[in-house]
C-alpha cells in the first residue's frame, strides 16, 4: 500500500501511554507483567499503527526495543555464578511506569480542580454570543488514541473481504475527505463513529477516513467522547481548530 | 473613616481588580489612610466569609497569594453560552507534563522527557507561551541546563493559593490504590 | 430549578458579562429552561434592591439598557489609586527589544533597528524608563554611537542570576517541538 500522506499522531500519547494501557485493558499487575505477551501485544499495535503510515515518534521503537530485551533477559537460562536474588530485569521498566502512573493520576487531580475560564470566571472575562447545541461534560468520558485504534480495528474486522473493492487509481485526498467530514459534523453536531464507515466501498477510502478524525482530533476540529467504556465512540464538533503545522 | 467604610473600600478594591490582590497590594493602597496589615487581613476574613454565606452567583476565593471575586462552579454551563471564545483546553499531554513540572520543579526538559518517555520540547514551549511554566534557572551540572518551574499563572488557573494545596503523590497513590499491589 | 438558583445564575452571568447586559440577553440565555421574560425582570429587581441595601463597595445599575456591577461612586479615588499602581506588561516590541539586547549586548540602537526592521527609538526610551535597559558607553566608531545594555533589574524581573543563566538560541531551538524536529 503506497499512499502519498504523512499523518501526524495527536501528540497526546506516548510509548507509556500505549504500555500502560494494555496493562489495564489485559487486567494485568503492572508488578508481574507477563513480558512475552505484552511484548507481543505491544509490538502488534506499533505495526498496525505503522501500516496506517502514521508518522510514530522513535520512542514507540526506542521501548519495543526495551521490551525485547528484557524478554531475551527473562528468556536467558541463570547462569550459575550469579547471584541467587538478580534484579528482576522488569524492575527498572515498572519503575518507571509506576512513576509515570503517578503523574498521569497528579494530571487528573489537576483536571479535576475548578479551572479558570472553564468553572469559574472572573469579572468582565465574559463576551455576549448565545452558543446552543453543546454536549455536557461530566456525561460524557473523552477517550484517548489507543480506545480509537481498538475500535478502528474492530470495524475493520467486522467488514467482510467481498465488501471492499479496491478502486484502481481513485483519487482522494485527506484535505477533501477532512472538509466532508468537518461539513457532516457540523450540521448534525455529532456523529458516532462507527457510522462514518458504513457504505464505504473501498479500503483505501475507509482509511483515509480513519486518518482524518484522527488529524482533526489534532487540529482540536473535533473531541471524541463515549458514554461508558466499549459504548458507542461519538465525534464532537469543536470548531475551525488550530492550525498545528507551525 | 468607619470600619463598614473600609470593608467597602476593599471590596471594591479587589472587585475592580483584574488579577487576585494581595494583602499587601491592598495594604499599600490604603497606607495613607495608617491602617495596620493585620486589621486588612480581619476584614478580607469577614468577607469571604459574608460571600460564602451569602451562597449568591460568585465568592471571593484565595488565590495564587491574593483576593479574587469568582463565580462557583455550578454556573459555568450558563455562563459559557455566554462566552463566544471558547478556550483551548489543556491537552492530556499538556497537562502531564505541568503536573510534573508543578511536582518536581525545578526540574530539566530532559528529566520531564525520561518521566514521560517522550519528547516534551513542544508541549513546553506551548506551556510557556500560555505562561503556566516559566524559567527558574540552571542546574549546576555540566551543560548547566534551564531549569523550569511553574507560574502565579499556574496558581490563577487552577485555583490554588499556593502549591502546597496540591494533592502530595502518596495521596494520589492512595487515590490509585496500587499501592496495596506492591509486593 | 429553584428560583434562588435562576437568582444566582443571572447573578453569575451579570457579573462575568464584560458589558452591560439585556433583559432580552438574559432571557436568551435560559431559553432552554422556558422561563418568562417578566421572571428575569422580577429577580432582576430583586437583585438590585438586594445590593442597594447591602450598601457594599459596590451595586448593580441599570445602564445602557442593561444591567451592570458598578462600584459605588465614592470609592472612586481608591479605585484610581489601584489603577494607578498597576505595572503595565511589556508590549511584544518591547520584549522583542529587549531580547535582542540581552543577548546581543552592548548594541547601538542602529542595531537593534536592523534586527527588528523598524526604528526602535520609542521602544528603547520605554525600556529605560522602566530601568530594564541603559546606556553602558559608546562605540568607538565614527560618530561614537550609544551602546545600551541590560540592567541588573532585568535580571531580578526574569529571575536571572546572571546573564549566562539566559536560554541560549540553541536551547531555545530544542523547544521547537518534535514536530518540526522530526522532518
Amino acid at each position: 500500500m503506497t499512499m502519498q500522506y504523512e499523518v501526524k499522531l495527536p501528540v497526546f500519547e506516548g510509548p507509556l501511554d500505549l504500555l500502560l494501557y494494555l496493562i489495564k485493558k489485559n487486567e494485568l499487575d503492572i508488578y508481574h507483567i507477563p513480558i512475552a505477551e505484552i511484548t507481543d501485544q505491544y509490538l502488534r499495535y506499533v505495526e498496525f499503527m505503522r501500516t496506517l503510515n502514521l508518522d510514530l515518534a522513535g520512542e514507540y521503537l526506542v521501548l519495543a526495543a526495551t521490551l525485547l530485551h528484557i524478554k531475551s533477559r527473562l528468556l536467558l537460562p541463570r547462569s550459575e555464578d550469579e547471584e541467587d536474588d538478580t534484579e528482576d530485569p522488569r524492575a527498572e521498566l515498572v519503575e518507571q511506569l509506576v512513576t509515570y502512573q503517578a503523574f498521569r493520576e497528579a494530571a487528573k487531580a489537576l483536571d479535576r480542580r475548578p479551572q479558570l475560564e472553564r468553572e469559574v470566571f472572573t469579572r468582565g472575562s465574559g463576551d455576549v454570543r448565545v452558543d446552543e447545541g453543546q454536549k455536557s461534560v461530566g456525561e460524557w468520558e473523552e477517550i484517548g488514541l489507543f480506545e480509537l485504534i481498538d475500535a478502528f480495528q474492530r470495524v475493520l474486522k467486522r467488514m467482510k473481504p467481498q465488501q471492499i473493492l479496491e478502486i484502481e487509481g481513485e483519487q482522494l485526498s485527506l484535505v477533501q475527505i477532512i472538509s466532508e467530514l468537518k461539513e457532516k459534523i457540523q450540521r448534525a453536531g455529532r456523529l458516532m463513529f462507527q457510522e462514518l464507515f458504513e457504505d464505504q466501498k473501498s479500503r483505501k477510502r475507509i482509511i483515509y477516513t480513519f486518518l482524518a478524525v484522527l488529524e482533526m482530533v489534532r487540529r482540536k476540529m473535533i473531541s471524541i467522547y463515549q458514554l461508558s467504556p466499549l459504548s458507542s465512540i461519538y465525534l464532537f464538533y469543536e470548531g475551525d481548530g488550530i492550525d498545528v503545522n507551525e | 473613616m468607619l470600619t463598614n467604610n473600609l470593608k467597602n473600600i476593599i471590596e471594591a478594591i479587589i472587585f475592580t481588580s483584574d488579577s487576585p490582590i494581595s494583602v499587601d497590594k491592598i495594604h499599600s493602597i490604603l497606607s495613607a489612610e495608617g491602617f495596620e496589615k493585620r486589621e486588612i487581613v480581619q476584614i478580607l476574613k469577614e468577607l469571604k466569609e459574608e460571600y460564602f454565606l451569602r451562597q449568591g452567583g460568585f465568592t471571593l476565593e484565595e488565590v495564587a497569594g491574593g483576593y479574587q471575586f469568582r463565580t462557583r462552579p455550578e454556573y459555568a454551563g450558563w455562563i459559557r453560552k455566554l462566552k463566544s471564545s471558547r478556550v483551548n483546553p489543556l491537552s492530556p499531554a499538556a497537562l502531564e507534563t505541568l503536573a510534573i513540572v508543578a511536582y518536581q520543579q525545578p526540574i530539566t526538559k530532559m528529566e520531564i522527557d525520561r518521566f514521560r518517555g517522550v519528547d516534551s520540547g513542544g508541549v513546553i514551549r506551548g506551556l510557556m507561551e500560555r505562561r503556566l511554566v516559566k524559567i527558574v534557572g540552571r542546574k549546576e551540572i555540566p551543560g548547566r541546563p534551564i531549569l523550569y518551574g511553574t507560574t502565579k499563572r499556574f496558581l490563577e488557573m487552577f485555583n490554588l493559593k499556593d502549591l502546597s494545596e496540591l494533592p502530595t503523590v502518596k495521596e494520589l497513590q492512595d487515590l490509585e490504590g496500587y499501592e496495596g499491589k506492591r509486593k
